[in-house]
């Protein structure tokens, strides 16, 4: 039984807060959010020079090939820098999409050019009327001789905007919610019939609406097995949450931490906040939450990396707790931090903002609630 | 013990409603001019314009039950926008301590809503503890003007404002709660910066305004120099009462219940799903008994006595229900309330979900933060002191 | 709009607390709990004397014709005493089910007698199976010629034990759980057949299981329509949960005084307790949620005054407000007074335990808002 | 990073099932003399009988993962009724602090169960301010013996102990924290009166101890004199770990969910009732949290670090989960768990359950109350100050 980091670890863990240091203060982010892209093509680059893009990939395919615990490590590191460019929907959700679903030569052209930053990817999942189910689709997948077509709306799919490929599903055939046939397709962005609205999200990243009108999509192109792609898609969700957990578990601490900061040199009746016994129990128990989410975090990580989705209904409690607390932490460093706390100046309001949507994808905290009782 | 109104709060309510729906805002129709038009004509039915004015300044003289009746009333209707830092915060402090000359000069600009008015109280390091301000006014040795340097934070509206009322400190000796002046200042002069400051959900809404040598002459100081606490205190009370919302929440929550009705999940909505079904009932009782809290507090008042235990936590309470309906509305558009402005994304509710959630943030810490709330109802209220 | 209490009312809060002041101090209480009765007969002589018994009866048959407000000024300054008397179980829910269901005759043979204390009734409504729902009832009702039998197992009958009449639920026709085919009865304590099994409970009061055993019931002593009960219970529910709600609000006022006050007088640290910010905060929120359950208990009861079965909406919203508050109030008073506040010795846990057993009466927290929410 | 038991672990592991099966209380085997045999057996294993002695001492010398496992399967195996007050406090502060004959004196009538203590620190006005304690112990002039007077509070089992290990004050001069000497007394001798305190749940556990003018021999000091509040604050913090209770609050769980799925509701049990149910998962979730949490401070412990910061919310989340599942006991029982102590009344498990959770009201009081130990974290672990 051990919860310390290995070597390479460790060394993931100090590069990215360097990284960090030099390359994400508030003002550098905020003039980043501001650009067309919303985040930075060089520092794209520089994340493909450490090797984060290949964190999943297996070191066949160039990757580094790492587990669910290493992309902790990455994902909790980068959390504490609200850091923009698209890691969590190209090389965490994406290439899991890949690695597990592509066929070997589709593997071997596209992955390479993951790991270097080259290409990008976005995984196409929601649709409006789905709410946060992964089964419920009826984005219709039609065969064809060579191929597939696509036709109807997918949403609210994160960094779909600047990405070479989508990952889309859709369904071959059966009912609207029967996990039994959906189909999983690679498609690229640049095809015929694929429109897309972008649209800035609360938290500074990028979302669009894609609409897919009878779309072409060769056969090689197929991710998973037709009408058989829920299991993969599952999986991209397990990796999915677990990433952003442990993004969120990033950002909560330094919520608390810099509330830590901030009431001790705030002064107040003459004295600083921190004197306080109600703002000091206050953050006593944030400090708490944050502990037991960061608990909970290793514990559905690695359960995952044992066990798989058999660990489902631990990744359930952990995505429920990760969206209780980040909502009780952000509301409570806000507070905290007085007037101040609801402006754009200081950095609390935006962390808060992104454990907020970060609640919101894959489900929020009442959805993984009831799905943990179930 | 009853809760019947009488026939003559009936007969007003009726009145009420009728004036509201006559006078609602029609498809095409010029907003602005609409606007006065409505002030007029609610100026017309005996001073409906200034509802809250004495009877000395043109008010109606309401009980306060027909206070209770007009702002449900109105919160469920289309009434044109207004903003209470003339009308309900600077107002009462002229006609309580305003000479007569300045009564004159500003009450009927502020009644036919010409003027717009910000409040330069708070400092950044005069928050919560508000009387720690620094902002300096001095006397010129002819005794004919201040000069005024600091920075006031937070000013609502201050870059559309025409005049600031402000707290300054005209004297560093004796406790912090004295020394303090209140003086009105235009805002379009010289010396004058307003510096926006971007809020959570993206509004420009407050700001800094910066405050350099700017003259300000004797007789905009209402009443006597290092008074001026004592004429804000009261007013600081009478706005934390109003910032409630309970009528408002009520409408909101209305608003939030056919909102989620449009959520379809599997046969029903959200509705229909356990957890949000039971935190929207939670909610909902919660507000049953606030607004019955106001009742009493009113009710208290209509006799003639002191505001009751119950009134002092109406704020608590009612930023908190506010604050909850907010987040379930958050809830409900799930992840299309992430989509920022106007965007084409997800149920129509949902768009700004998050930016108003965010913005309501703030209703715990302005208008004074709810820790500092408690410590007053601890002491007034409870009797018991802080070490 | 008036909150006041009338005159009468006024009079009658007054009397009720000097009769606490006079006659129930804690371990006058306590004695009383430990008595084979489990409480006083002179009290409830005294209390038949001062025309508490009679709160809800009509003036023509001897009482004092109040409707439910002015039970709730008695029961309120009822809980700020922790009565024992079986005012609730015989003078609230017992003459509710006469006055609202009996004929003329057993009207008029009836409640002088109950008014003036002579005899005392309790209801018999719960079923072990039915947990809250009044609706669940089992046992059996069987009409015969010149009346009824009854048979079946009525269990948790508060104070049947020296009650001379029991008001029994029990099934003509139909299914478990059908509302419509329930009859209420008013049976002889003393029948053949009654089996009454009694015990403490956790808060000084006595309950009782009772089997019936083909028990007789003339004809007269049908309360209501024969297999039309149902709205007749509903009233006596009605009735009670309003009248535990009083109880509870006034016993949450007690607490939260109590508090305040021992807080002030206890020393540790140097320092009363009530100077630590967060314990003056924690009695800030149990007078908030106080105050709530009083605007809310002031609503349910003047709308079921007004609009009688059609406010039972807000009587549900009224009972899981009080469990939920009285929990909450309970706790922190326990807990503000440290190690005392688990004793026997001080009253805050006796009130406490009220609290508990009144949240667990007539449905829960947890019941009665998922039927606010239906 | 990794949550797999060694090899060595395993085998341990199954070496602790076996022999709790294996000596299992059986039906009708007399429990005293059982219980006995099993604490020897049990020391035969290697100090399995004294689990967290050192090996100097006897002990077995685990480290904190074995130490976890005998936790967990003893949790929820038959385990004979043991007391920590001697095993667990007293011997500890004898091993460090006692000299070699007191060691010699005490220590193998401890292991051996034979002799009971109870611990005198508490006093009527000595709570969460336990440094404010009054019991006057003075040293004769001869040097032979003390005679001590006072109160002691909340003493658990001093009626039926034989023993009382008492911190005392020796002097008022300086920090309320020095001038307290820890001394040994016997419980059955003139001047000490037990009176039992009854407590909310209906149990005579705790107890007032009165002494007056008790003579206690100089050899029954622990240590110096005045350094008491020393030996005993370590074993505080010691004392606090153990509270959570985290093991056997996951065996309480897996019975409060077998007990409520034998609530029948319509076609299921009150396991289908969504608001318990939500209530339920809520509470299981935080377990399984606080589950790890407690592995964390252990892996830390076991590599030889300090203990990190999360090992000081243990008993703050420990007992307030203890606190939920007696909680959701009494919800389960519905009326019936109103019913006081052996009624024939409703379901089976209901019988006590409120008196379960009134006792457990105790746990955030007892052994440094909540709040106290969040001054703590604020203090030690967040680095923050009190005003």
């Amino acid at each position: 039984m051990n919860f310390d980091l290995s070597e390479e670890q460790q060394l993931l863990q100090d590069s990215v807060a360097r990284f960090i240091e030099d390359n994400y203060a508030l003002e550098t982010r905020q003039h980043l959010v501001a650009s067309d892209l919303g985040f930075s093509e060089p520092y794209w680059q520089t994340m493909a020079d450490l090797g984060w893009l290949g964190i999943n990939v297996p070191e066949a395919h160039g990757g580094i090939g790492g587990n669910q615990s290493d992309t902790m490590v990455l994902m909790q590191a980068l959390g504490q820098g609200l850091v923009l460019e698209p890691i969590f929907a190209s090389a965490i959700l994406g290439t899991r999409a890949i690695v597990d679903g592509a066929n070997e030569d589709t593997c071997t052209r596209l992955l390479p050019s993951l790991v270097s930053g080259e290409r990008r990817l976005s995984v196409a999942y929601a649709e409006e009327q789905a709410r946060f189910d992964l089964d419920d689709v009826v984005t219709r997948i039609t065969p064809q001789d060579d191929g597939y077509r696509i036709s109807g709306r997918k949403s609210m799919v994160f960094h779909a905007q600047g990405s070479d490929y989508l990952v889309v599903s859709g369904r071959s055939y059966g009912g609207q919610t029967d996990r039994d046939g959906i189909t999983l397709l690679l498609v690229d962005a640049a095809s015929e019939g694929v429109r897309m609205t972008s649209f800035p999200t609360v938290d500074g990243l990028r979302a669009s609406e894609i609409e897919f009108e009878d779309v072409f999509v060769p056969k090689a192109h197929l991710l998973g097995a037709e009408g058989g792609g829920y299991s993969l898609l599952e999986s991209i969700a397990i990796d999915g949450i677990l990433a952003l957990s442990a993004e969120a578990v990033g950002a909560m601490e330094v919520l608390y931490k810099d509330t830590v900061s901030y009431t001790q040199e705030r002064e107040q009746f003459d004295h600083p906040l921190s004197d306080f016994q109600v703002l000091q129990h206050r953050m006593v128990d944030m400090f708490m939450e944050y502990e037991q989410c960061k608990s909970l975090l290793y514990r559905a990580t690695l359960e995952v990396v044992q066990r798989g989705h058999a660990a489902l209904k631990t990744v359930h409690a952990l995505k429920y707790m990760v969206g209780k607390v980040g909502t009780f932490i952000g509301e409570n460093a806000v507070q905290l931090h007085g007037g101040m706390g609801v402006t754009e100046e200081l950095r609390v309001g935006h962390y808060f903002k992104r454990l907020l949507v970060i609640d919101a994808q894959f489900g929020n905290s009442d959805y993984h609630l009831a799905k943990f009782a179930d | 013990m009853d809760i019947d109104l009488s026939p003559a709060d009936i007969a007003f309510q009726s009145d009420v409603r009728a004036f509201l729906a006559e006078n609602a805002h029609k498809p095409g129709e010029d907003y602005a001019a609409w606007r006065l038009n409505w002030f007029k004509l609610a100026g017309e039915k005996g001073g409906w314009d200034i509802p809250k004015w004495p009877v000395e300044f043109g008010g109606p003289g309401w009980t306060p039950t027909q206070h209770y009746i007009w702002e449900k009333e109105t919160a469920s209707a289309q009434t044109p926008w207004d903003l209470p830092f003339g009308l309900s915060m600077l107002a009462p402090v002229l006609m309580n301590y305003g000479n007569a000359e300045q009564q004159q000069r500003f009450l009927p600009d502020i009644r036919e809503r010409k003027v717009n008015w910000c409040q330069g109280y708070s400092e950044p390091n005069a928050g919560s503890d508000l009387a720690n301000l620094k902002t300096k006014a001095t006397l010129s040795e002819d005794g004919t003007h201040y000069t005024v340097t600091g920075t006031k934070i937070w000013t609502t509206l201050a870059h559309i404002a025409d005049w600031i009322f402000c707290l300054t400190r005209t004297s560093d000796s004796g406790k912090k709660q004295e020394g303090i002046t209140f003086l009105l200042i235009p805002m379009k002069q010289e010396g004058i910066e307003v510096k926006p400051i971007i809020t959570l959900g993206g509004a420009h809404s407050v700001n800094m305004v910066h405050l350099t040598d700017v003259r300000v002459p004797v007789e905009n100081r209402v009443g006597e120099e290092g008074k001026g606490w004592t004429y804000a205190k009261g007013l600081l009370a009478h706005e934390r009462t109003g910032l409630a919302g309970i009528s408002r929440s009520l409408v909101a929550l209305e608003n939030l219940r056919k909102q989620a009705a449009t959520v379809q999940r599997g046969n029903g909505t959200l509705l229909d799903e356990p957890g949000y079904r039971a935190k929207l009932a939670e909610l909902e009782v919660d507000l049953l008994a606030a607004e019955y809290t106001e009742l009493r507090s009113l009710a208290s008042a209509a006799n003639g006595s002191e505001p009751g235990p119950e009134s002092s936590i109406l704020k608590l309470k009612g930023t908190e229900i506010q604050q909850r309906i907010q987040k379930l509305t958050v809830e409900a558009g799930g992840i299309y309330s992430a989509a920022w402005g106007q965007s084409s994304a997800g149920h129509k509710f949902a768009r700004g979900g998050m930016t108003g959630y965010l913005s309501s943030r703030a209703y715990t810490i302005y208008g004074g933060a709810s820790e500092v709330q408690k410590d007053v109802v601890a002491k007034n209220v409870l009797g018991l002191r802080k070490s």
